[in-house]
């Protein structure tokens, strides 16, 4: 399952989504805003994305993870507008029958989403400053 | 005398690209046959508020990445994509 | 925190808890009760602990996690008496300021959980048949 | 004639140990300065029903984990722990 919208992200909604009694290990990733990058305050960020790419590449990863480990079920979820700190921003949830494939599907779902898919994200300062996010910084 | 044929190309700007612009998408013209390489260039020179960013975009074509080889048609569905950072 | 009782594990509860503004990943494992292990189908499972000891190993878990990774919150939570398929069992939610460090805390928490913690698990198949489970067997 | 001093250290059973005994703790006679290893035997020849068990356990003395070579005191917290299997 994959979703890119505006909505909030509900982590319980996500676990329920994936548990099965099939799948002993269940791993829930949560990307969460962060208030301070260094000693640099966030107020909000923006995210956007190329919304018709980004759904592909999002299915596509799921695909792919679902090649590479014995996934039950896998749930993708990134959310667009302007986020507070603290906000969930992102989320990975799958489920295997045995743990060590959910942390590795999991942590690979995140960081490949964040290395290809376009998807944006613009930081907005306390002092007014803002600037597009540059890959690697979180 | 030689005719250049040319093709006029619609890109879809996103994020930086889009705030360097002004706009969401901007008309290139290029030469027929032309690549993803060729693309940028005539980018870079025919909007120059892209100059600086040209180097670092990668270009999508029908929603997929696609490198400065990679031919380019007229009705493609073509998109300029600044360093990515979701998450 | 941890907590080792016979009361229902809350994974949205447990996120809540661990996430922070200070935290941009979080990570949460949710052990699920399997209804097959091979072809044999597990009517419920009984869990018991020694109580005293696995509290305590469970809090120097957290110490050591804690001074391995910069952790900003850590849930370590295990569940007690009968459980039946799809029931969470146990659950390790870690949060840290970027998100590889919180993936391998918490998949070191519950790798090191199951091997020295005193908590055993009797798995009762749906034929009446009945045995205290192994290690490394899920 | 020597006089041998003997202790006896009450053992908390868990999981199968505790249904092998019927019980959930055991007495058991062990020699003054005794260890954990001379307990696992004296375990096995003073309650049968735990020998086949017994050479798989751990014990815990004072809820940590020792090996065979260490002392138990007689009114230390013994516990007999089987293989663990949480998760």
């Amino acid at each position: 399952m994959i979703r890119l919208n505006h909505e909030p992200i509900d982590p319980a909604e996500l676990c329920e989504s994936v548990r099965s009694a099939r799948a002993g290990g269940t791993v829930l990733f949560l990307g969460t805003v962060r208030e301070l990058t260094g000693s640099v305050r966030t107020e909000f960020l923006e995210y956007e994305a190329y919304q018709e790419m980004a759904e592909k590449m999002l299915a596509d990863l799921e695909s792919q993870a679902r090649q590479r480990w014995p996934i039950v079920e896998c749930a993708i979820v990134h959310r667009l507008g302007r986020l507070e700190p603290k906000t969930v921003c992102v989320a990975v949830a799958v489920s295997t029958p045995h743990r060590a494939d959910a942390f590795e599907a999991a942590r690979w779902l995140i960081d490949t989403l964040k290395q290809n898919v376009p998807i944006w994200k613009k930081e907005h300062g306390d002092r007014g400053a803002a600037h597009w996010v540059h890959p690697g910084t979180c | 005398m030689s005719v250049q044929t040319t093709i006029t190309v619609t890109v879809q700007l996103f994020a930086g690209a889009r705030e360097a612009a002004g706009r969401g998408t901007l008309d290139v013209v290029l030469s027929d046959n032309g690549t993803i390489g060729q693309l940028r260039r005539a980018l870079s020179e025919q909007h120059p508020q892209l100059a600086a960013l040209a180097p670092h975009l990668m270009f999508a074509i029908d929603t997929r990445y696609a490198d400065d080889h990679t031919a380019v048609a007229e009705h493609a569905q073509v998109a300029a994509i600044p360093p990515v950072s979701g998450g």
